[in-house]
């Protein structure tokens, strides 16, 4: 199944850019599944599982415990620390 | 009557034109505000602010109405800015109003530290053509969870 | 650069003005404010506020060199009304402009809270001919001690 | 020795004016001896004595037990609790 990655803030440049296309295998039951699974496949995923980043699934933030239905096209946003204001 | 108002914009703000956008109405008794800029330093050619194009707005609403309630404020307004911003540029802009002055005084203390920490913005420096990120610091993050702890 | 402004008039406090008085440097990050209403309520007619004609301005000056060391702003202004007043009108203005948000809202808090109980005003509530006085609240000796206490 | 008696805010009512003038007897030390021989001598005079009136000599606020060097025509103002703002 093909997903969408989007990097918000410094883990651009972790990344090498603000998007990139994934390729997952089966069906991550959580989030987390699915950051294991990216951590291991992409250049600099290790960095996907630090703690600091907040990560959003076609726009809402989602724990990274709870249960994942991913489905084709899906976007799964990581965003460094806000800095507003 | 509660009235929130939330502007999320690229152009510069207009703190006149905001100060205005908030009614006059006579059972308001105390105003209270907050602006910050960007502030000229070293060099500093630019600050960039860069926002998520679905989740600022509706985060800014949402610290917005937990404001409202909290403080039992008449109106709030928050006026944020993205985009790229010359040193002096307004960056963001509230306002709140109450019948008291320790709820509007502490609502707009509350909004700006929440909004530093839980709307999702990110920060770049420029000097002339090197850009650096502006990481939240540690006080940044203890003013913010000093509200949020007493939240739930 | 520290910049002090003490206003202190019977005419009509003009707040856009008020707000352009002082200098837009490209140092300043933070820009607080408060603006004190008279708010209207069972049939105010007018609220009136008696100063004194030679202590009342010193003492808002002594207040405003207190807040700008202690804070360590960048600039302060407090511009306060007195004489007779209708529902809405503004009697109080302050600003407070210092590098960091934190000294901004805080001084502005501090000079409010500290102006209420030890600047020398008085306060009284017209209904049509009828005036009574308005004496100062626990809570407003409460606010000002907190922070006067930490101050010798 | 004749002085000037000014009243701010809410005690106007209980002394029956803004101002009046008052004949005092010898010179008294401090404010306190003042305040004392006016409580005596004034219509509603006991209520100069209350704690929470601050007291200015000459437009200068003054400590009850401070010091007193009384001139002929000094301004004694005793000033309600203020409620600016």
């Amino acid at each position: 199944m093909r997903i969408e990655l989007e990097f918000y803030g410094p883990i651009q440049d972790r990344m090498g850019g603000a998007r990139q296309a994934a390729e997952i295998d089966g069906t991550p039951a959580t989030l987390d599944a699915l950051v294991a699974q990216l951590a291991q496949r992409l250049d600099g995923g290790d960095y996907l599982q630090a703690d600091h980043l907040r990560i959003a699934v076609n726009d809402r933030l989602v724990d990274r415990n709870s249960k994942l239905a991913l489905a084709e096209g899906d976007r799964i946003a990581f965003l460094s620390p806000f800095s507003g204001g | 009557m509660t009235d929130l108002r939330v502007y999320l914009t690229g152009e510069r703000l207009d703190l006149p034109a905001l100060n205005k956008a908030l009614p006059d109405t006579e059972t308001v008794g105390a105003v209270a505000s907050f602006t910050g800029h960007v502030r000229g330093s070293d060099g500093l050619t630019a600050l960039e602010l860069t926002h998520h194009p679905a989740m600022t707005e509706p985060a800014l609403r949402r610290i917005g109405e937990i404001a409202l309630k909290r403080f039992a404020l008449q109106a709030l307004l928050i006026a944020h800015r993205h985009g790229r911003m010359a040193p002096g540029e307004p960056i963001v802009h509230i306002i709140a109003q109450a019948p008291q002055r320790r709820a509007a005084l502490d609502a707009v203390a509350y909004t700006i530290d929440v909004l530093k920490t839980e709307a999702p913005f990110w920060k770049r420096e420029w000097r002339s053509d090197n850009a650096i990120w502006i990481e939240p610091t540690i006080t940044d993050q203890v003013e913010a969870s000093q509200w949020l702890e007493t939240e739930t």
